[in-house]
Order: C-alpha cells, then structure tokens, then sequence
C-alpha cells in the first residue's frame, strides 16, 4: 500500500460567498452607525451600554468582519473590519462562512442562528441581548417586510413603529449608509 | 414508570443534525486540539461524491485533510486498519473522520486504538477499560449506516472490541451525505435500528434515560419510514439516519437481547445481512416475549410506534398487545419490498435448529427451554406465536 | 536503433525440440534484438515452426505475434494444455 | 416528532443511579485512575450529614485528600482560588462535588484552574477557551431540580468587578452524576417542591423553546411524567425512596433536556427576580411556568398541548379535544401548584406576591417589577424564546405572575402565528 | 455373459434403514429431457429429496448413475456420476469419477444407484445382478480407502470406499475408486454419516451393445481420430498429464501462490509436469477405457505412487509457497488414504497458515514449511486438535477466527487453482457455479488465457461464454464422457481447425453468443444417440445441458441460494495479485446482471417462472 496514492488535500477557498458577506456586513455595519442617529429607540439601546462599548462580528476562521462601537465623544460609528489597536468589548465570531451565509441571505434569523450554535458570543450576555435588539431593528429598516418577517420572531405591528417612522427611518437610513 | 434498583447510563457521542452541520467539523476539530484529520471511507462513498461534499464543505477552513484513506471493505480486516495507520503517522493526522456505514466506523474505531496506544498489534486489546484518551474522532453517517456507528462496539476480523470510549465524539448527519437507495436499501438499516430500540426498551432491566433515547429513536424511525421509502423528501431521510443514529447509542446502554442475537447467529449461518434477519425476527421475538415470558411486553411501547394518539385511545391492558401489533403493522407492511419471513428466504429448517441451539443456553433462564426455536419457527412461516397465554 | 535484450523461456519440451544443448530452466535462452521489433520476427530467428500450437506470454499477459518490444523483456513460449 | 432543520445534542456524563449508587465510587474513581480525589460540599449539606455516605462508601482504600465545605450560595473567584490552592496542596487528582448548583459551578471553577494550572480564571472566558479534556470530576446532587450535573455552563461571579462570569464548554461536564436516593432523603417538603418544579419547568421551557430537538423532547416528556407521578409521594411521604430516586431521574433527565434545548423566558424572568430579590430559583419557576406557557400559546400552543399527555396521564389527553388541551395543560400546572400549597403548608406560592422568606415578610414588592422587566430583557435566555418580548411585555406578565390571575391573551402582541392548534381567546 | 442393447434403464433404489432395495424404471420422457449422468441422478434427487434437509441427516440421499456410454468402449467413457446435498455447502453437489466401479455396476445390469436412510450399524453393499447384499462392515471401520477396496474387491469388479475422513464426517471427505475420487463437496461424510463404509459391485455379467453398431463404430473413430491429432490431448495431457497446466498458469499469473496473494512464482517450474516426468519417470495410470490418457504413476523415492494432479499441486503446493514435488505427493498419498478432497483440504490450510501469520489462529503452520502439513492433515481426518475446526472447512473456520477477507471459498466451497484476477470470465464462472467455486463447471480460462481467442481483463460477452460453456460441460457429464474430450472435439472440427485465428478472435471478443452457435459439437451427441439409437440433434444437446443447470439453480435456490451467494472472497475483488502492476479489478457486478440476463434469472439470481417452464422442468418446490 504506497503511501502518495493518499495524497494530502489542502482546503479551498469559497470567494464568492466572502465578498457578499462582507458587503452585506459592510452594508449592516453603516446602518446601524445610521440608524443610531435616526431612531429613537436604537439610541437608547447605546445609551445604556457602556462608553467604551466596541462590538466586533467576524467570521471565523479569517473571514470577513465588522466593528461598531462608541468612540471617544460617545458617538456610534462603523469602524470597518480590522479589529488592530481597537479594544473588543464583544466578539461575537460566526463559526463558518456557510453559517454566515444563512444569517445574511436571511434563511435564519439572528435568534435561529444562536439557537442553533453558528456563532460563538464572548463577552458579557447583556450587551449581546442589547445587540441582537438593535440588529433587528437595523433588518426591519433595511429590508422588505416579506424579508423581514423570516429574519424576526415578531413584526413590528403598526402600534410600535408607525409607518410614517418606519418610511422615513428607512429614507434617512439609506441615504446615510451609503453617502460617506 | 418502573425505575430499576441501579443502573448505568453513558453517551459519549454528541449529534450535530441539519443543514450545513459539515462546516462545522473544522471549528469543533480545533475546539477539541486537533487541525489535521484522516478520513475513513469505502470506494461507494468516493463514487458517490461524499467525500467531495465534505472537502468542499472544509473550504475557506484554513485547515487541511490529511489524506482520505477509501480501502475498507464490506468486511473490515485487521490489514485495513494497519494500513490506515501508517498512513495516519505518515501524514502526521491527530484526528478521525469515518463516512460510510458500520465497516468504515468499525476501522476508524480500530484506527483510533492503535495510534491512540502507538502500537501496530491490534490483538493484545482483549478488555478495553473505559477511561483511554483517544483522538477525536467523528462519525459522518450515510445511507448505508444501520447504527452501529455510534455505538461502543467495533469489529475486526470478526473479534469485538467493546468499551465506552470507541464511541465517536461527534455524529455529524447532513442531508447532503443521505443520497437515495433503493427501496429495501432504505428499509433494512431503519428496521434493524427500530429492533435495537424496540429491544433494548422491552429489556427487563430498562431505565428511564435510556427509555427516552430509545423512544426518540423509535418514533424519528417510525414516522419517517414510509415517507423515506416512498418520496424520499430531505426531512423524512433525515429524521430516519437521526433514529437510526441514537439508536447505535441506545443498543451500546442495554444488554443484548434475544431477537439480536438470534438475528447475529442466523446472519452468520445463511449469509444473509444482520438487517435483513434483524428485520423479520423484530416482530415475533416481541410477539414471543407478549405471550411467554412474565413481564410481557410494557405498554409504552406503544407510543413511540403507534404516536400519541392511538396510545392515550388504548386501554391500560390492551396496550403491550396494540404495540406489538402496531410493529407487526410497519414490519409486515414492507412485503412489498422486503422477504418478511424466513420461509421466503429459503433458510432450510436443520440451520434453524442449530441457530436455536446455539442461542438458548444465554437466554433459557429469561425465555424458557424452546423459547429461541419457538421465536424462529413462528418467524418461520410468519405468523402469530400459538401456543402462548393470549 | 540500440538493442534490447529478449530472455527466451522454453517450456513443454521446446528445448528438446530445438535441440539447444544443456538448457537451464532459470536463465532461458538470450537474444540481443534491436528495438521495436515484432515477436513474429523474434520467433523466427530461435527457430522455432508450426507457431500456432505455441502461446507466448511476457510480464503474466498473453501476447500475440504482432506484439512490439521497446524495452528487454522476458517472453515464454509453451505449447498450450486444457486446464483440469 | 418534527425533525427540525438543526440541532445538536450533547450528554457526555456518565450517569450512575440507584439506591446506594454511591457504593460505586471506588470503583468510579478507579475507571478514572485517581485515587486521592477531594470533596468539596457546602455546610448545609455537610451539616445534614450528607457527606458521611460518601466518606463510607470511599472506605479505607481511597484516603480523601480533603473536604472543602464553606462554598458560598453563589459561587465565587475567592473561593475557587483557594479551594485550588488546596487542591494542589493535598494533590488530589480528582473531585467528588456534593451538593446543589453552586457547589457545582464552584467545583468546575476549580476544575479549570487545577488541570490547565493556571489560577486566573479571566483567561478561560467564553467560547473555545478550553482544548482539552479536564480532571477527573464527580458530581453528587443533593437537590432533584437544578440539574446542573448535566449541564455545559459554570457560572461564577467576580464580587470585586461585580461581574458574573460565564465558561461554556464541554469540557466541563462532570464525568459522573451519581443520583442516589440517600441523598435527597433528609430535603424537606418545600424544598422538595420547589426543586422539583424547577426541574418540571426545565423540561415544559426545553420542549416548546427554539432549538428544540427529539432528544431533548423525549427526555423532557420522560422528566415531567416521573415528577408528575411522584411530586406528591415525595413532598408528603419524604421518607419514601422510589420517589426520591424518580425525582432524582427526572431532574436529571431534565438537565439533560434544557441544556441541549435551551430555556425562555420564564428562566430570564425568573433569573432576574432571583439576582433582585434573591429568591430561590426553583420558587420563581413554579410561579411563572404557567405565564411563559401562556403567552407563548399563539407560537408553541400545539407544544403545550401535547404537555397534558405526562402531566395528567393517558385518559385526560385522550378526553380532550386537540384546542382545549393546552389551555387543560396549564390549569393543571396551576392546580399542581395549589396542591404543593396545601401540602407545604403554605410555603409554596401560586403568584409572586405569595412568596415570603423565613419569617413572614413579602420578597417581591410590587414596586420592584419595572427594573425586573428591565433586566430580564437582558438575559440570555430571551433569545430561545419563540416569541419576542419588550418591556412592556414583561411588565404585563409580571404584574398578572403578581396578582396570581391568569394572563389576559388578547394583550399579547403577537408575531407570525406557528401554532398548529387554534387555540380559542 | 448375457447382452444389454442401448442401456437397462434399471436404477437400484436401496434404503439403508429398512436394509430393502427397488427396482426404479427411469421413464424414456426422462432419457429423452436428461440423457443421464449428472442429469439424470440430478432429476432422480429431485423428484425425491424434500429442499432444507440436513445433509448429515437421515433423509439425505446419494444418487449415482453411470451414463448411457459407459461399458460401450466409446473413448474416454469409463466415467459414472454422482449427486447429493453436500454437507461443506449446504447445496448440491455432482461429482464424475473415473474408478472401476462405474464399470463393475454398469456390467452387473444396473444404470444406477440410489442411496437413502441410515444404517445403524457399519455396512456395505455388494451389488449383482439380482440386486443389493448388506453386508456387515465393522471390520472395515477405520480402514484407508486403498486397503478397504483390496478387502471387498476379492469377489468384485470394482468398488467405492470412504476413508476415516467420512467416517468421522469430515465436511470434505471424499469417495474413492481405485485411485480416482468422487472428490468435491463432502460426498464421503453423507456415506459416513449413513454408517455406509463401501459399495462393491460383481461386474462382467453383461456386455454392453449399441443399438447401432455401425455408426457407432464410424463415430467412435471419428473420435479417437480428433484425440490422436489435437495436440493438447495427445500432447500436453498425454506427456505430461494435467500438470502441464503449472507453467502455463505461472506464465499467465493464474497460480495461486501464497492463498492467492501472488500469480507467478520463480520456482513454479519444479513442479510443472515436465519436470516431474522426467524425475519420476512416469508411465500411464487411467480411467478405464481411455484414449487422451492424463493420468500418471512414477517411482517417487523407491515407491510407485499416483502422481498428484494440477489441483493437488496448485492448491496444496504453489499456495502454500512448497516446491518439493515429493512432499506434495507426500500430503496427496496422505489425503488418498484418508479420503480428503486435496483442493479444500490445501485452500483450509492456505486459510490456517495466514492466519496464523495474523494471529487469529493458533497452529504451527508456516507458509513454505511442509512440516507439520503432515500432522495437520491426519489431524483433520480424525478430528483431533486443530483439525477439528480444519474439518469444517475455510468458510466455517474464518467465521469462528476471523479472516473472511482470505477465506478463498465461494459459497463454501473452496477455489480451485486458477486466479481469476488472471481472467475475468473465470470470476464469473467461480460466482455462479452451481456448486461453489469449481473450475469445472466453465473453464473461462481456457478461451481466455490459453486459447488467447478473448481479452482476459474485459467483461465483454464474458457471460455468454461462461452460460454456453455451463451447458455443454453439463451436456457432457450427462452422457458421462470425460470434459477433457472438449478441446479435441471442438477444436478438431473443421469450421474451427482451419478458419483463420483473427477472424476467430473477432468474433468471439464481440458476438461471443452468436459465434458460439457456429461451434459444431456434434460429435457427442452423434456417439449417445449410437448407442441409444433415437437422434439427439446438437441445439437439443445443449438444451439439455442448460436444463440440468437451471434444475441444479432451482434446487440450490431452494437452500436459499440468490445474488448475494453469487460472490467473491473480498481479496479477490479488492486486493491486486504481485504480478499485476496494472491493479486491474473483477467487474463482478456488471457480469452478473448479463449473465442472469442471459441465463433466464431476475435480478436477485432466482430462476424466473418463464424459463424454468420453456426448459420442461417440472414445477415442485416452490422457489
């Protein structure tokens, strides 16, 4: 039995799905720097975390990544994906790129997906809860209610968020996630 | 619910079920020190592009294969397992991916014995103890899985090596991995499981944990056998290698029956496969055990087989009797598909008699004198065991 | 063209027929042929007739008179028998 | 049984049940090749003579390298440090914990610090921090309810920084959970009771909660059945041990199911409560087991349903029709708790405002409920929950657990309907 | 002497429990479907023999029957058949020897033997004319298959005896007559285990005529003629009997060396044919009559022995790695007067000397170390120490120790010296033989590999070939004439002497089927319907061939036979000979599906209810 007729097979590469998952994280990452400014109740999520709150969500194992969090002033701001010389307060690492790809093309929700173990939370549990909040948030503003009736446990009802907030919300969020 | 005086329960083997649970394995190989597998595998894998699957499925990993050794056969020989094992020190691997059915699991499990003790004679383990420090090792079940994967005991050259630490760290069960068998393909395996189920539950000395491993086995089984054979949708596939899979655990916590081992001597005896003789001895060694022996057969049987209506419907007495007959239902109901006696299997009646003898002796106490030949004569020509109470 | 060297192995009584003086079994008979050429022609020059009752074999596979020899091989000759 | 899209299920404990279990321990400690193993307990249990069983079943072969019995209610850094200290002191090479939840979380603390030899526990935080397997570690439960022999996660607190530090991993399981009868003997009735609904509620929150899977189903069926035969024997007749070690199972069974399947709200809430108001676990979830079924009913009302099958027996699932089952579910977990009343004497509760301490006065002011619903929004648990909860929510269900009436479900705002069953408003 | 013309048609039907006997009428319709032979003993069993019966049982029955040319001096006829349920397989069994008996049962007026029941005290039988003497056999007991017969043949043509091998059941044991065997399947332990230790027969009370003396006596030198001109029968038989096969298969890779690890083997020359002839200085030891004259006799050190045939020297020489010629010659005498099949016998002990090497089995047995073989062997006979287990046979032995993978048996029976991974219709041929992994039952090798006339490494038209060889070897053992007369009759016709090789090798490589139907075989049928004087055309001739296979299918499918016996040893199908650098594998599963095409099966290799009912084979058991 000669042993080179096994021969070693080194991993590939998935391109492709690390390019979208970084635009759409990019795309998350401005939106929740927006949203901040634009609604009510995410700025009063950040307020109530604390100052030097700096929340990183990458894919393992090298994969794409983003990092919001308060800088000096106080202000939220998307501090893009390299977390060199910043102070990770929260790291929440999706455990593989397919993982990542479920939550971003939306087929599991922020809950279904901790629900079923694709990511791994270090860091203290309350601002994780305080975070998967104001994703959502992010998610109703950004996207389709179709798309985000999958991606969310319960549609925000007339009552929470009336429409003209919501059609606004989601004018202003666009327009400042993509004018730098 | 009776609970015995003492009893032991142990589950080393932990089950990542569902969609893209293949891309998972390179996280938990790290999260348990390892970064370089072997993968354990038979030809009919490779043709069928599992392997592939998984190598895809370790893109954008970082981490490497060390090599995929595809020579076990049917019938794992301990030259198998050297071989692997060189090529596991060759390569510098420090953990084990088995796909494929019981032969693959039972050469990784060997596999893992012997780079585990660094040493090249598999013989000289006659007791395992139950405590070694043995590589990772994960199971990646397929079609032809029927159990024994996830469970203690491993095979080579038809001496058994048993012991709670062969049992694999992690099952991963992907639907990608379940490709379409033929009908009878699809129901051997799930029969046999449901027989390790059923028997390790009727077991005078069951208790409640393996109960509820037992009863999630027989009723994913139950469910899911007739979809699985007919449509063959993802779900119902998946929901059959899930029992099939806890089943492999919950045969490795009971002691061995009398319907398993009569169906291990008859395999041997006919060469017929284990599911096969498995499969048709199920329904009359419960039938047997209803009508003849004191503890008949419980009534939550009934449960997991029949669902929870037809049990709650059913009335106290009735029920171990409506749980055989619902078994009788599902085994008889394959006919179409599968021989369901052993008339149909030809098997000549001297074979019966010696297979009967050869059992007897370990269960007389528990099933009487002519117990074993009575379960295989009423198997024989397939109907109801006579002579009994009822 | 530079030659090959062809060991001839003569079974079933061949030696006797073509009367090679003291033949040993283990070291056959050498011929130095140049390179390609067919086994007919290799027969030819040993000598030996009535080729049909003959079957020729080199490296365990049957060969038929058409075969080429690009490198030096080891070919034996034996008349053919019925199995039993 | 639903086969769900993905799952994971994981119980690598060995576990050893019986009426004197703990004979085996010899030959335990042997398959683990130790033979200087240390006892960590806490005084309640040392006090009521829990240990001794132990110490004789060790006999004369094994020498205990030495007990360690002043662990605090709620574990914490000091004392893992110092019972490390011990550890290596009198080098033991495995641990023998008995007791309830914080003995336990202590011991896996110590765990950690004595086999990786460091004595910061900062460094193994979070995910993936441990890679390898950890001594040998024995757990003897001495309550039939937290279940935390069989579960992944060691929570303990750091009083200096005011912080609960949380290790999930596998390693951490203990390699053996003995549930012997003789240890749950001397429980007295209440406590038998809230333990014992603490576990019921394990199992009703691992069924209908989001990573729901068979295992944990089947576990969890099995765990209410055993403690819905048995609650009563075991609060009214201590004495009798069948029901002790079928309390001891199911509670086992049901650490087994939620620490696969995950727990909901009940157990954000009931956290909360008890870090505010330093109640005991178990009280809390009695009281809010039958509000968390309640207002998830829209999304798992076919779940709760399929409940009423181990809670009430065959015949009661069978009379009744498949809409009024899991609104039957609940009125029975309601009576069960009234029932507990009775037989505690009153010490069990039925609502927040009936709990009271040791002598007399109430623990849950009403005032107290808003920064309750504040902090359970923050919970971990929150996440598995099927239906998602604001404050306003949790207000709403605090202050119905409060006034002990039912839930008014016209209020619940309620999220894509799931449930398979039409249960009626 | 009185006159039989054609044949008596009178079989004796005894019955060893009441010790009475019959006189069985065999219907012309049976003649006429079944010629006689193997066919007709097979048709007797069937009729009579209930399927699952334990072999070693009461109601196990031995059938012989001695063929229509036997006793009429037509060439290579001195040869009688035999079937029973064989307890090495658990199927049928038909065995053709060449012994003396054949002939002293035939000239005593009888056609053919049925054997039933079970004698409880030691007994043999003495046949003539007027029928069936029990004779008391205590004395015998224990005796060597030599010395019985020199015992009972005071007053007796010729005899079948069992050695201490049958009488101690050995699954193996064989039946002697004189120094041929009815050799395969265990035939010696269904007589052991009916206490029958002999049967003799007076002989030479009839003379045999053909109804058609004059075209007989055309046929008969048509015949000898084609023997006498084709050079594998006059020459490689005749000088060097069946050894000349040794070199050959060594060229070609077919010798099983060291249990069929390796195909060749440098030494394999010391025990070819040629070699041995000239040590031995062999001379003529044959069935009576004989014209091809295969078998020898030679003086190895002082003593004049049988010199072994090819099998004895594959199987109990070259695969277990020993080139001495006297010690296989040796371990042959040993299993003659034991009663052993040599072929099982030196596959069980290839099985116990690997594994052994592996430690699954405890012996002292090494792989080209003769000593021991010796002890062994005796051992086996009686049943004593590891022999006990030996005597069941590989199969049994690999199930109880391990080692299937090396067991080289199909269906329990052991394989005979040719490798297949050499010729791959002869891994089809060894899968589906009826009787387990015989070598007479097709002999692919020969088109294969000697003929060189198909690819040996293709599957194409493999299983045609294998089917049409089936039936016409069949065919043969039904008139009872030796299978050897197949290369002279067939070669020696004209279509196939003179038609130019390529055109040859062309067709059979691609239209095998068709190509085989221009064969003419009419020689044989030509010399039965001689003697029987109504015709016997060459397609009705195969057609009978075929309907004893699918019969014998039926009936082994009865024991539960199907696709999933119809198999290889694992090492044949996954490991690579040391000579095959190519590492080419057996296409089994593609084969089979055509050859159960082609024979009539279904997919799960169960005869299907359309082709059992075109062969005119009654319907009795359900199958």
């Amino acid at each position: 039995m000669n042993i080179n007729k096994y021969p070693e097979i080194k991993s590939g590469g998935k391109l492709i799905k690390k390019i979208y998952v970084a635009v759409m994280l990019w795309i998350v990452g401005r939106a929740i720097q927006a949203a901040s400014r634009v609604d009510r109740e995410v700025k009063e999520e950040f307020g109530r975390l604390s100052d030097d709150f700096m929340m990183h969500l990458h894919v393992l194992p090298s994969g794409p990544g983003m990092i919001v969090g308060k800088d000096k002033n106080g202000k939220v701001k998307y501090m893009g994906w390299n977390p060199k010389g910043k102070k990770i307060t929260l790291d929440m690492k999706v455990k593989n790129i397919e993982g990542a790809m479920l939550m971003f093309t939306f087929q599991e929700s922020t809950c279904v997906a901790s629900a079923n173990n694709r990511l791994a939370v270090s860091g203290n549990v309350p601002d994780t809860m305080a975070f998967i909040r104001i994703l959502n948030i992010v998610e109703t503003y950004l996207l389709p209610k179709i798309i985000t009736s999958f991606a969310v446990k319960r549609y925000p009802k007339w009552s929470q968020m009336s429409p003209m907030r919501k059609y606004a919300g989601r004018v202003l969020v666009y327009v400042r996630t993509f004018t730098f | 619910m009776q609970i015995p005086d003492y009893f032991k329960f142990f589950n080393k083997t932990r089950i990542v079920s569902g969609k893209k649970s293949l891309e998972n394995i390179p996280y938990e190989l790290q999260s348990m020190d390892a970064v370089k597998p072997l993968v354990i595998t038979d030809k009919r894998s490779v043709d069928e592009g599992l392997v592939k699957i998984l190598i895809d499925a370790y893109g954008d990993s970082g981490l490497v294969i060390g090599a995929v050794f595809d020579g076990v056969t049917a019938y794992t020989s301990a030259k198998t397992v050297l071989d692997a094992a060189r090529l596991f020190r060759a390569r510098g691997c420090d953990s084990i991916i088995s796909i494929g059915g019981e032969s693959c699991a039972f050469a990784a499990k060997a596999l893992n014995l012997l780079v585990s003790h660094k040493t090249e004679d598999l013989l000289q383990f006659d007791s395992l103890p139950d405590n070694m420090h043995l590589c990772p090792f994960i199971v990646i079940p397929t079609s032809d899985s029927s159990g024994r994967e996830t469970s203690t005991r491993s095979v080579i050259d038809g001496r058994i090596y048993e012991s709670d630490e062969l049992m694999p760290d992690i099952a991963v069960i992907d639907p990608r991995m379940l490709k379409k068998r033929g009908k009878a393909e699809t129901i051997l395996p799930a029969l046999r499981a449901m027989a390790e189920a059923v028997e390790a539950c009727t077991e005078d000395a069951a208790n409640p944990m393996n109960d509820s491993f037992a009863f999630a086995s027989i009723q994913l089984i139950c469910e899911n056998l007739a979809a699985a054979v007919n449509g063959g949708s993802v779900k119902s596939v998946l929901g059959l290698a899930n029992g099939i899979a806890i089943s492999g655990i919950v045969w490795s916590n009971a002691p061995e029956g009398i319907g398993s081992a009569l169906a291990e001597e008859l395999a041997v005896r006919t060469g017929n496969s284990r599911e096969l003789c498995a499969a048709v001895l199920l329904p009359h060694t419960l039938d047997y055990k209803l009508k003849n022996t004191k503890k008949s057969v419980r009534g939550e049987l009934l449960l997991p087989v029949a669902g929870i209506d037809r049990y709650c419907a059913a009335a106290e007495t009735e029920r171990g009797l409506l749980g055989v007959e619902a078994v009788f239902e599902i085994v008889k109901g394959m006919n179409k598909y599968i021989p369901v006696t052993l008339k149909e299997l030809n098997i000549p009646r001297y074979i019966l008699e010696s297979t009967a003898e050869a059992v007897e002796d370990s269960f007389a106490k528990q099933y009487g004198k002519g117990g074993a030949l009575m379960i295989l004569e009423s198997a024989y020509n397939g109907e109801r065991v006579s002579g009994g109470k009822k | 063209m530079e030659d090959i060297i062809i060991t001839l192995k003569l079974y079933s009584g061949l030696e006797k027929e073509l009367k090679i003086p003291d033949y040993n079994v283990n070291s056959g008979v050498i011929i130095k042929v140049n390179k390609g050429t067919k086994l007919k022609n290799i027969i030819a020059d040993s000598g030996l007739q009535k080729l049909s009752g003959y079957a020729f074999f080199s490296g365990g596979e049957r060969i038929n008179l058409r075969t080429k020899f690009m490198e030096s091989a080891e070919i034996s000759c034996l008349k053919i028998s019925g199995g039993g | 049984m639903q086969i769900p899209g993905y799952y994971e299920f994981c119980n690598k404990v060995k576990t050893v049940s019986g009426h004197n279990a703990l004979d085996k321990l010899p030959e335990m400690l042997a398959s683990v090749n130790s033979v200087k193993p240390m006892i960590i307990t806490d005084r309640g249990v040392n006090g009521a003579g829990l240990i001794e069983p132990v110490k004789k079943a060790l006999g004369a072969k094994v020498k205990a390298g030495g007990i360690y019995d002043d662990v605090p209610a709620d574990s914490d850094v000091k004392t893992v440090k110092d019972i490390a200290a011990k550890y290596r002191a009198a080098k033991c090479d495995s641990i023998i914990a008995v007791g309830g939840g914080s003995v336990l979380d202590t011991a896996k603390g110590v765990n950690i610090l004595v086999s990786e030899n460091s004595d910061n526990l900062m460094n193994f935080v979070g995910f993936g921090a441990l890679k390898r397997r950890l001594k040998p570690l024995i757990a003897v439960p001495t309550t039939s309810g937290t279940g935390s022999e069989m579960t992944l996660v060691a929570v303990i607190a750091d009083h200096e920084r005011d912080v609960k530090m949380l290790f999930p991993s596998l390693f951490l399981l203990p390699d053996f959970a003995v549930l012997d009868s003789r240890m749950t003997k001397t429980l007295p009735a209440a406590l038998t009771a809230f333990t014992a609904m603490d576990a019921m509620t394990h199992a009703c929150e691992a069924y209908t909660c989001l990573s729901k899977n068979p295992l944990s189903d089947s576990t969890a069926v099995m765990a209410i059945k055993l403690i819905s035969e048995n609650i009563m024997q075991g609060v009214k007749k201590p004495g009798d041990m069948q029901a002790r070690l079928a309390l001891a199972n199911a509670s086992a069974l049901a650490g087994m199911s939620f620490s696969n399947s995950m727990v909901g709200m009940i157990h954000a809430i009931g956290h909360s409560i008890g870090a505010i108001c330093h109640v005991p676990h178990g009280v809390c979830m009695s009281v809010l087991l039958p509000y968390g079924l309640e207002y998830n009913l829209h999304k798992t009302g076919h779940l709760t349903g399929e409940l009423l099958f181990p809670l009430k027996g065959a015949e009661a699932y069978n009379s009744a029709k498949a809409e009024e089952r899991p609104l039957l579910t609940i009125k029975a977990i309601r009576e069960m708790n009234s029932d507990l009343r009775k037989a505690t004497g009153g010490k069990h509760p039925t609502c927040l405002k009936e709990i009271v301490d040791r002598d007399g006065n109430m623990m849950v002011p009403r005032e107290v409920l808003s920064d309750i619903a504040l902090l359970s929004l923050n919970d971990g648990a929150m996440v598995y929950n099927p239906e998602d909860l604001d404050y306003k929510d949790a207000l709403m269900v605090l202050e119905k657990a409060w006034e002990g009436e039912p839930l008014d479900r016209k209020k619940i705002k309620k999220g894509k309907k799931t449930s398979l069953v039409k249960v009626k408003d | 002497m009185q006159e039989i013309t054609g044949t008596s048609n009178r079989i004796l039907e005894v019955n060893l429990t009441k010790k009475s006997f019959s006189v069985y009428e065999v219907p012309k319709e049976d003649l006429k479907l079944y010629l006689g032979g193997k066919g007709l003993a097979l048709k007797m069993l069937y009729d009579r023999m209930e399927p699952g019966i334990d072999p070693l049982g009461e109601d196990n029955m031995i059938a012989i029957h001695t063929g229509v040319l036997l006793g009429t001096g037509a060439p290579c006829s001195g040869r009688f058949a035999a079937v029973t349920k064989s307890p090495l397989t658990g199927i049928m069994t038909s065995c053709s020897c060449g012994g003396a008996f054949g002939m002293a049962l035939k000239t005593s007026g009888w056609d053919g033997l049925i054997v039933k029941g079970k004698s409880n005290t030691p007994v043999y039988l003495y046949v003539d004319s007027k029928g069936v003497e029990f004779r008391d056999a205590k004395k015998l007991w224990g005796m060597d298959t030599q010395k019985t017969q020199e015992e009972i043949s005071k007053d007796s043509g010729g005899a079948l005896a069992i050695g201490p091998a049958g009488e101690n059941l050995v699954l193996y044991a064989n039946v002697a007559s004189g120094h041929r065997f009815l050799g395969r399947g265990g035939m010696g332990a269904v007589m052991g285990s009916k206490n029958l230790k002999a049967i003799s027969a007076k002989g030479k009370e009839f003379k045999i005529l053909p109804v058609n003396q004059k075209k007989f006596e055309k046929a008969k030198k048509k015949a000898t003629d084609y023997i006498n001109g084709n050079d594998i029968s006059a020459g490689s038989y005749r000088n060097f009997g069946t050894n000349a096969n040794v070199n050959l298969n060594n060229a070609g890779g077919l010798l099983p060396v060291r249990n069929f690890t390796g195909g060749t083997h440098g030494e394999a020359h010391k025990i070819s044919g040629e070699e041995m002839a000239e040590k031995f200085k062999t001379s003529y030891s044959t069935c009576k009559p004989c014209t091809i004259l295969c078998g020898h006799k030679g003086n190895i050190n002082g003593q004049m022995r049988q010199i072994p045939e090819y099998e004895t020297v594959g199987l109990m020489g070259s695969n277990l790695e020993i080139f001495d010629p006297v010690k296989i010659s040796d371990f042959n005498e040993i299993c003659t007067l034991m009663g052993m099949d040599t072929i099982t016998a030196g596959g069980t002990i290839a099985w116990a000397m690997e594994a052994t090497e592996r430690g699954l089995f405890k012996s002292d047995l090494k792989f080209g170390s003769a000593d021991g073989v010796c002890e062994v062997l005796k051992d086996i006979a009686h049943m004593k120490g590891i022999g006990k287990d030996l005597a069941m046979g590989s199969r049994y032995c690999s199930k109880k120790y391990g080692g299937e993978d090396f067991a080289i048996q199909v269906k329990g029976l052991e394989m005979a010296a040719y490798d297949p991974r050499g010729a791959f219709g002869q891994g089809l041929s060894y899968a589906v033989a009826n009787r387990g992994a015989c070598h007479l039952s097709a002999t692919a090798f020969g088109l294969e590999v000697y003929l060189g006339l198909m690819d040996a490494y293709s599957y194409r038209s493999k299983a045609s070939m294998v089917k049409y060889q089936e039936d016409i070897y069949s065919a043969i053992n039904s008139l009872q004439t030796c299978v050897f007369t197949v290369f002279p009759y067939e070669l020696e016709t004209l279509l196939m002497k003179y038609s130019p090789r390529p055109v040859l090798k062309f067709m059979m490589n691609l239209m095998a089927g068709v190509a085989m139907r221009f064969v003419d075989v009419s020689l044989w049928p030509e010399l039965w319907s001689a003697v029987i004087g109504n015709r016997l055309g060459m397609t009705a001739f195969l057609r009978v061939g075929a309907r004893v296979q699918v019969l014998e299918r039926v009936m082994n499918c009865a024991e539960g036979i199907s696709r999933k016996d119809d198999t290889l040893p694992d090492r044949l199908l996954n490991e690579f000979r040391k000579c095959d650098s190519k590492e080419r594998a057996i296409p089994l599963e593609k084969m089979l599906n055509r050859y159960y095409f082609v024979r009539g099966f279904d997919k799960n290799g169960i005869p299907k209810e359309r082709t059992v009912r075109r062969l005119k084979i009654k319907k009795r058991m359900a199958v």
